[in-house]
């Protein structure tokens, strides 16, 4: 470590770097330096810093105090791209693809190959060929528009437009968040790659497997400052979790209820909407939490979609409550005989309107409860608030504030409060620990804990087994648009669970 | 200095603020001209100020529907014949009835407009078009078929150009539409989801709120207020005639963003559009008065917002 | 091979807009010409060009705001200003003709630079920014040429809005009945103007990073920004390609009319035709989809819609009914899609 | 091509040359019936729905009727490229002549060779060519102007003004009516040698639009001692009427409304002139359409004179109806031309069929 040996120089360093948003600080005197050929995690809870730390990195923002390093020369980045040419390449945790775009223009999006001065898009769209199949991900077509794509896609192309630009340090803010698992060994793979060739890897996760197979050298920050910097091994997960949250964390998931039965609340037969759904079947019990297992794509998304009344042309029946009919619109399914909610896949487009307030926000599904006839009454109004934020502990600074300012999780935090406000019999929940902290992701679990001991029936899609596994009373794995596969108690594990998802028969299905 | 006195005012208010001072700006210099050619300051006297308001709120009823429609997200073009339309079907039925019918005219513009937008999903800014130039073709069809009568009734005559406590009573009646509007947006959960549909559709749509309804509803406002507007106009004029609502289109929407409404919807408050509203018409009203030449005029004119809108953009750096 | 044609059918599917437009376009023309009594004649074909180029110049000028989401108010007022400048300049000597074109082309460029550098630096919307620059330009149209008139040469305008035959004939370049020319001879100068500078700016345009930046833009202007494109030089690089169409159609109407007119409405007229045409050229108001070339394609189907009223009788009182009536339902034609879509989040989009 | 040839043209009565040096045109004679078509520019104000309707309506007229194999009325709005398309369109089509309310005063070069080379007759009426190469049709505007101001300089002088201030509202900034109206008040006011104070606004000959701008200046400058209105002139008095402006002598337009307005308080002051420049030229236009294509020799520029009336000379159902409304233009008909379709004829044409 004191080595003066130059290729032991940090390759990227920050020195005493702090940035300020609106006064808020998101980073105060931080000094970090990282390796070569090292797999170097950034652990810390929602709104620790780590985005911005890496913003600042890779030129997106400009740190308000303090220098940045490269190879031991200070530099400025103005843009991404300067850093991309400086070899700093980032994957952000919002995507920077462009979705009307195809993929192949993605990839190479700011320097494409030329002839005669203009882009040359055949040699384009070997370049994209090429660097897909470098991530083994063949089956992605060039020509296709990123619009079209499944956020797993996405994210693997984000890879490969990352991978194209020969990074020196190549910067995962949560890049695989979505990925499935065959995506992820896809990933450990490269990273291995990258290691051997000497890159240095920043990799921001909320999963802690994920960082224990891949990282040799973990950071931690809290609260905007950098706390400790360690190699992987010194520590056992629970002191990591510890310096993350600043207490300490007895047991990551609720202790799961004796298996009883349920009374039916919501039954699905032979649902079926254009071939991504094929006949789906599945009954969840008032006071049970059903996961949805299986490889991303495999129709879970449009199932959760379906019982939310957004999709048009389902087929089959849904008896939710003793209705049964289709809703044909949120607003008719969280009015109907049995109310459901749903917090969606994507918070920043569908869960949130990011510049309003965040009381909007908590607001916006149950103008009903806080008026009297079409009037709302201020007073109702501000109570709602007070009690979403509380039940929740959502970090706010005011409740007038946008909700584009808080932190990835605790935007999570608003759009489930905005829907535990309409108090729901039935709740659908898409990936709601995606990008959330340890900390809050246990919060998260035991609300579901909690709602289902209070009755209600919970239907949730998570990308990460252990989640399924920790949290659920029973799993279904779904396959091509039908639930092949149930696991319930003790037969939910890991290898049961990507047995069904590949539709491999073990014989540990229940 | 200045920027230190922006930062204190909330940004919500700025766009009122600055827009306030520029009134008493142009006041001062039309002033100035009356002082240095007549040596009087009509301008300052309450008599020219009442008048200035009386034919202000045309204009401000048409703005506050078009403010509706703008925090949407989307625009109604249709509005300068829905005007005309509402008139002339209003004197043409005449008698008690003719008020009612303009506001059915209205409603119905409203319905098409809203349908198209929420239902087909047709880009406002081309739907309301195609039904501005239907409305014409009918007006022109109407009146070419024979000879509709074009009278205001009195009722119209009173609310547009009578006076009360010395008052002009159309003033009243842009209150009262301003009171409602406002509670509209601030009170109601038809305004607060005005609001949300504005700052993003699909969220909007995930957390309940029957987005279409939103729009259909906002664009019934929009046309109910042009519709308004044109009964006010009609009399004004003491008749209604093709065309009357041509001057309308352009300064409502100019009105409403240098009240600091955002034109791309989400977000607005409704006395910025107020404030808006007295900014364009005393505007054109001085440039009137100081017999400026149509192109010094226009050249004025488009200085006068692109300066405004580059003042309130001091500061405020952060683009989402 | 198979790599083209799926590279193909992947542009056709990416592009159904503009490739409905297409055959839009076709069937009504391909109609409009048996029906009109000297249809498929040069003599149709270049009255029909005349009518086109402005327009289609106009609707090319707003694709590239459009492209980037946003709106320009001031395409119809920036193609005016250039009419009247034209107007003032286009005259004289060969040189001076060709110096009094130059810089009628490079005002209204430099008028959407204008607009581009208001926009960028000024951190305005389009829409409303152009609003008021749109007013600016027809004041400074108004003092070029408070009252209508002008001299453009007349050569000049009688050599650009016939054939290529007539072209040649006015210039004297060569014996215009020459055996080896008649295959070009009815070709009408207008579309060679027209389709001739759009293909010689868009292409390029289309295939550079600028181009690129600017659609990226339009469809997230947040992922653009993070792939490190430039969109500042994007954005003033499209309002000033804008300006320039626009200024291209304001000298054809110049030359067309011999004349300028610093008309009001007029010019509102063309603003809001341009966003028509945009829209029924399969170019999305959202911003990142569509092209130039489509707005081209849409420009034609409005204009032909048009040359129906003088082919049909209708009551001339009813006109202006079936005419917006016309208008209303090729534009709804858009909701097609939406009746398509089965997942109602993709209607939010 | 026309020839030029020397007057007198046909009928002078109707097709009265401009003045002593209008030249006048002979086309070759054809044979009748012939296609006729009216190219109008914008449409959407009550002038022009009455001119179209005065054009069908004449178009079935015995004495046109049989002389016409088609006619057609296009309205191509305010774009100049289209109505030019139009025009040349028709030409194309064959057509025989072409009547137009040019939306430009220039600009008509290429469609006019288009049409010598073919002895098409273009007729341009109302908003005229700056073209002696065409033949044409309109009132004098200047002399309206001048008309306007002597009428309400003889008011003032009869109760003893000879200086004072007047207010002027002018129409659409950049057309070329509107500027040869306001040369001819100016022109009138300047050679009377009296101390007049003038102010100007600009009312777009739009009833809305003047009122605004009356009151406005109402409201800064007091009172004027007389009004001259291009158009508008119903919102005009009205707005004198709102801000109890005394009666003064007011020039204007022909609207009806004024006209009713000006009947009922001329007793109060309101001694003014009405002038107008009438829908029913669209007539004269395609009668001179039709004369000039049978082969007879026509003036270029034909004069079309100006229906005058002055306060004391209205009467209720004669030269303006009471029971009719504002919109329309009083003055519709020119017997001299056997032109016989008055206002409420015009306005009545179909009422019978929709009641
Ligand atoms: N553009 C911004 N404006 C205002 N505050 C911001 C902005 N970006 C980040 N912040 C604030 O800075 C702090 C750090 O945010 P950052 O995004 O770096 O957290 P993070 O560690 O990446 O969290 P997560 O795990 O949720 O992604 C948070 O409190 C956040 O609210
Ligand atoms: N990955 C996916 N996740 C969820 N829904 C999907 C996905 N792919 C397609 N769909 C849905 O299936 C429907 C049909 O999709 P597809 O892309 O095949 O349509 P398309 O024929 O290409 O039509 P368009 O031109 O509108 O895209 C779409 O409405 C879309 O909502
Ligand atoms: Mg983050
Ligand atoms: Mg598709």
């Amino acid at each position: 470590m004191t080595s003066s040996d130059q290729f032991d120089q940090p390759i990227v360093q920050l020195s005493g770097v702090s940035k300020y948003f609106s006064g808020a600080r998101a980073l105060e005197g931080v000094d970090f330096a990282c390796r070569r050929g090292s797999t170097h995690a950034i652990l810390g809870e929602n709104g620790a810093g780590k985005s911005t730390l890496i913003k600042i990195m890779s030129g997106v923002l400009r740190p308000d105090t303090g220098r940045l390093l490269v190879n031991g020369n200070a530099v400025h980045f103005a843009s991404p791209s300067e850093a991309a040419r400086a070899g700093v390449v980032c994957i952000f945790q919002e995507l920077s693809l462009v979705p009307d775009l195809s993929v192949a223009d993605n990839i190479s999006i700011s320097d494409p190959p030329r002839r005669f001065g203009m882009i040359d898009a055949r040699a384009q769209r070997r370049r994209a060929e090429a660097l897909l199949a470098r991530i083994k991900c063949e089956d992605v077509d060039p020509n296709a528009l990123v619009r079209d794509l499944s956020l797993s896609r996405r994210q693997m192309v984000e890879i490969a437009k990352a991978l194209g630009k020969n990074p020196q340090v190549l910067i995962l803010d949560e890049a695989t968040s979505a990925l499935t698992s065959r995506d992820v060994q896809t990933v450990y793979d490269l990273l291995a790659e990258l290691k051997a060739d000497n890159v240095a890897s920043l990799f921001i996760s909320h999963r802690m497997n994920e960082v224990e197979a891949l990282c040799d050298t973990l950071s931690v920050f809290r609260n905007g400052s950098h706390v400790e910097t360690f190699a992987k091994g010194a520590k056992s997960d629970r002191d990591i979790v510890c310096l993350m949250i600043g207490r300490d964390v007895e047991a990551q998931f609720p202790p799961k209820p004796a298996a009883k039965e349920h009374a039916p609340c919501l039954s699905i037969e032979e649902l079926k909407w254009e071939n991504r759904l094929n006949g789906v079947n599945l009954s969840v019990g008032a006071g049970e939490i059903v996961g949805l297992g299986g490889l991303d794509g495999q129709g879970q998304k449009e199932l959760l979609l379906a019982l939310f009344g957004v999709l048009r042309g389902v087929q089959g029946t849904v008896n939710a409550g003793g209705s049964i009919d289709i809703p044909n619109s949120p607003a008719a399914s969280k009015s109907g005989q049995a109310r459901i909610a749903l917090v969606p896949e994507d918070r920043k487009t569908e869960g949130l309107m990011l510049p309003m307030s965040i009381a909007d926000n908590l607001l916006a599904a149950s103008y009903d409860k806080i008026s009297s006839g079409p009037f709302i009454n201020p007073a109702l109004e501000r109570q709602a608030v007070a009690d979403g934020v509380s039940k929740l502990q959502i970090k706010i600074g005011q409740s007038k504030d946008a909700v584009a300012t808080l932190s990835g999780g605790n935007q999570q935090k608003v759009v489930i409060a905005k829907w535990l406000m309409t108090d729901p019999d039935i709740i659908l929940l898409n990936d709601p620990t995606r990008g959330i902290d340890v900390g809050t992701k246990q919060e998260i679990y035991k609300l579901m804990r909690d709602l289902a001991d209070a009755g209600k029936a919970i239907l949730f899609y998570s990308t990460d087994y252990a989640e399924l596994i920790g949290c659920c009373d029973r799993v279904a794995v779904m396959y091509d648009g039908a639930i092949l596969t149930e696991l319930r108690g003790e037969a939910i594990t890991e290898e049961a669970i990507v047995a069904a998802a590949l539709n491999i028969d073990t014989g540990a299905a229940a | 200095m200045l920027q230190s006195l922006f930062s204190r005012i909330s940004p919500d208010s700025r766009p009122s603020v600055i827009a306030s001072g520029f009134i008493v700006v142009i006041l001062l210099v039309g002033t100035v001209y009356t002082l240095m050619t007549q040596g009087t300051a009509p301008l300052l006297s309450p008599n020219y100020m009442l008048q200035q308001l009386q034919t202000g709120a045309f204009l401000g009823i048409v703005a506050a529907g078009m403010m509706m429609v703008i925090l949407l997200g989307h625009i109604d073009l249709s509005i300068p014949w829905t005007l005309t339309a509402a008139a002339m079907m209003a004197t043409t039925v005449g008698g008690d009835l003719a008020i009612p019918t303009a506001i059915g005219v209205g409603v119905a513009v409203g319905l098409a407009n809203g349908i198209g937008v929420a239902y087909l999903r047709i880009p406002s800014m081309i739907f309301t078009l195609g039904i501005d130039s239907v409305l014409r073709g009918l007006m022109v069809a109407h009146t070419g078929g024979f000879a509709p009568p074009d009278q205001a009734t009195p009722l119209m005559r009173f609310l547009a150009a009578d006076k009360v406590l010395g008052i002009p009573v159309a003033i009243f009646v842009w209150a009262l539409v301003s009171v409602v509007i406002a509670f509209i947006l601030k009170r109601t959960s038809f305004g607060r989801s005005v609001y949300a549909t504005g700052n993003r559709e699909a969220a909007a749509y995930l957390s309940g709120i029957n987005t279409r309804w939103v729009i259909i509803g906002a664009f019934v406002i929009s046309g109910v207020c042009a519709a308004l507007a044109g009964v006010l106009l009609a009399g004004y004029s003491a008749k209604a005639y093709q065309g009357m609502g041509n001057a309308f289109l352009l300064p409502s929407i100019a009105a409403v963003v240098l009240g600091g409404t955002r034109i791309l919807g989400g977000q607005g408050r409704y006395t910025g559009t107020i404030i808006g509203v007295v900014l364009i018409v005393l505007l054109n009203s001085v440039l009137s008065i100081m017999q400026m030449p149509e192109a010094g005029r226009q050249v004025i004119y488009g200085s006068v917002i692109v300066g405004m809108l580059l003042v309130y953009g001091r500061g405020q750096k952060v683009v989402s | 091979m198979s790599d083209f044609t799926r590279a193909l059918a992947a542009n056709v599917r990416q592009n159904r807009g503009f490739f409905g437009a297409l055959i839009l376009l076709s069937v009504l023309y391909i109609t409009y010409n048996f029906m009109h009594p000297r249809g498929f004649s040069t003599a149709v074909l270049v009255q029909n060009a005349n009518e086109v180029v402005a327009i289609a110049f106009v609707a090319m000028a707003q694709t590239l705001p459009v492209l980037l989401g946003g709106l320009d108010l001031s395409v119809g007022a920036v193609m005016t200003l250039a009419a009247c400048i034209a107007s003032e300049l286009v005259h004289g000597s060969p040189a001076q003709i060709m110096l009094g074109m130059v810089i009628t082309l490079m005002s209204g460029a430099a008028f959407g630079l204008m607009n581009g550098l208001i926009i960028v630096y000024g951190r305005l919307q389009p829409i409303i920014a152009t609003l008021a620059t749109g007013a600016i330009a027809m004041g400074l149209a108004l003092f070029i040429r408070p009252n209508p008139g002008g001299n453009v040469d007349s050569d000049l305008n009688w050599a650009m809005t016939n054939s290529l035959w007539d072209f040649v004939d006015t210039y004297k370049l060569f014996d215009p009945d020459a055996g080896w020319f008649q295959p070009l001879a009815w070709i009408p100068v207008p579309f060679i103007f027209l389709f001739g500078i759009a293909a010689a700016t868009w292409i390029p345009f289309r295939r550079s990073v600028t181009g690129r930046t600017v659609y990226a833009i339009g469809s997230s202007e947040g992922a653009a920004f993070m792939s490190g494109l430039p969109l500042n030089r994007a954005k003033i690089a499209a309002f000033t390609l804008g300006g320039f169409f626009a200024a291209c159609g304001g000298l054809y109407l110049a030359i067309q009319t011999s004349s300028g007119n610093a008309d009001i409405t007029q010019a509102g007229t063309y603003t809001l035709n341009s966003i028509a045409a945009v829209v029924l050229g399969g170019t999305s108001l959202m911003g990142g989809v569509g092209s130039a070339i489509g707005s081209l394609v849409g420009a034609l189907i409005l204009r032909v819609i048009s040359f129906y009223f003088r082919i049909v009788s209708i009551d001339p009182l009813l006109q202006p009914l079936v005419e917006g009536i016309v208008l209303l339902a090729a534009v709804s034609l858009g909701a097609i899609r939406t009746l398509r879509v089965k997942n109602r989040l993709d209607l939010f989009r | 091509a026309p020839a030029v040839v020397a007057g007198p043209g046909v009928d002078p009565g109707c097709f009265a040359p401009w003045d002593a040096e209008t030249s006048f045109f002979q086309w070759p004679a054809k044979q009748g019936p012939y296609k006729v078509a009216i190219v109008n520019g914008f449409v959407g104000n009550g002038w022009r729905i009455q001119m179209i309707k005065t054009a069908k309506a004449f178009a079935e007229d015995p004495s046109m009727k049989d002389k016409l194999a088609e006619f057609k009325v296009v309205s191509t709005g305010t774009d100049a490229a289209t109505q030019l398309g139009a025009i040349e369109d028709f030409i194309n089509q064959g057509f025989d002549a072409i009547v137009t309310i040019a939306v430009s005063p220039e600009g008509f070069d290429r469609v006019i060779k288009l049409a010598d080379r073919q002895d098409v007759v273009i007729v341009p009426f109302d908003n005229v060519l700056d073209t002696d190469a065409v033949m044409q049709i309109n009132e004098d505007q200047l002399a309206m102007g001048r008309t306007w101001a002597q009428f309400v300089l003889d008011q003032l002088a009869e109760d003893g003004k000879t200086s004072g201030k007047v207010l002027e509202v002018r129409g659409l900034a950049g057309n070329s009516v509107d500027r040869d109206r306001s040369i001819g008040i100016n022109a009138v006011l300047d050679e009377s040698g009296g101390d007049w104070e003038r102010v100007s606004v600009v009312g777009n000959w739009d009833d809305g639009t003047a009122q605004k701008v009356v009151a406005d200046a109402i409201a800064v400058h007091g009172s004027f001692d007389a009004i001259l209105a291009q158009g508008g002139t119903t919102g005009v008095v009205q707005a004198m009427l709102d801000a109890g402006h005394p009666m003064v002598p007011v020039a204007g337009e022909s609207e009806n409304g004024f006209r009713k307005l000006m009947a009922e308080h001329s007793a109060e002051g309101l001694k003014g002139i009405s002038i107008g420049q009438s829908p029913g030229l669209v007539a004269i236009a395609m009668k001179a359409a039709v004369s000039a294509l049978e082969g007879n020799v026509m003036p270029q520029l034909i004069s079309v004179p100006l229906p005058v009336a002055t306060y004391d000379e209205l009467e209720d159902g004669v030269n303006y109806w009471s029971d009719l409304p504002d919109n329309f233009f009083t003055v519709n008909e020119f017997p001299a031309c056997g032109v016989n379709i008055t206002g409420p004829s015009i306005m009545a044409q179909s009422e019978a069929d929709a009641t």
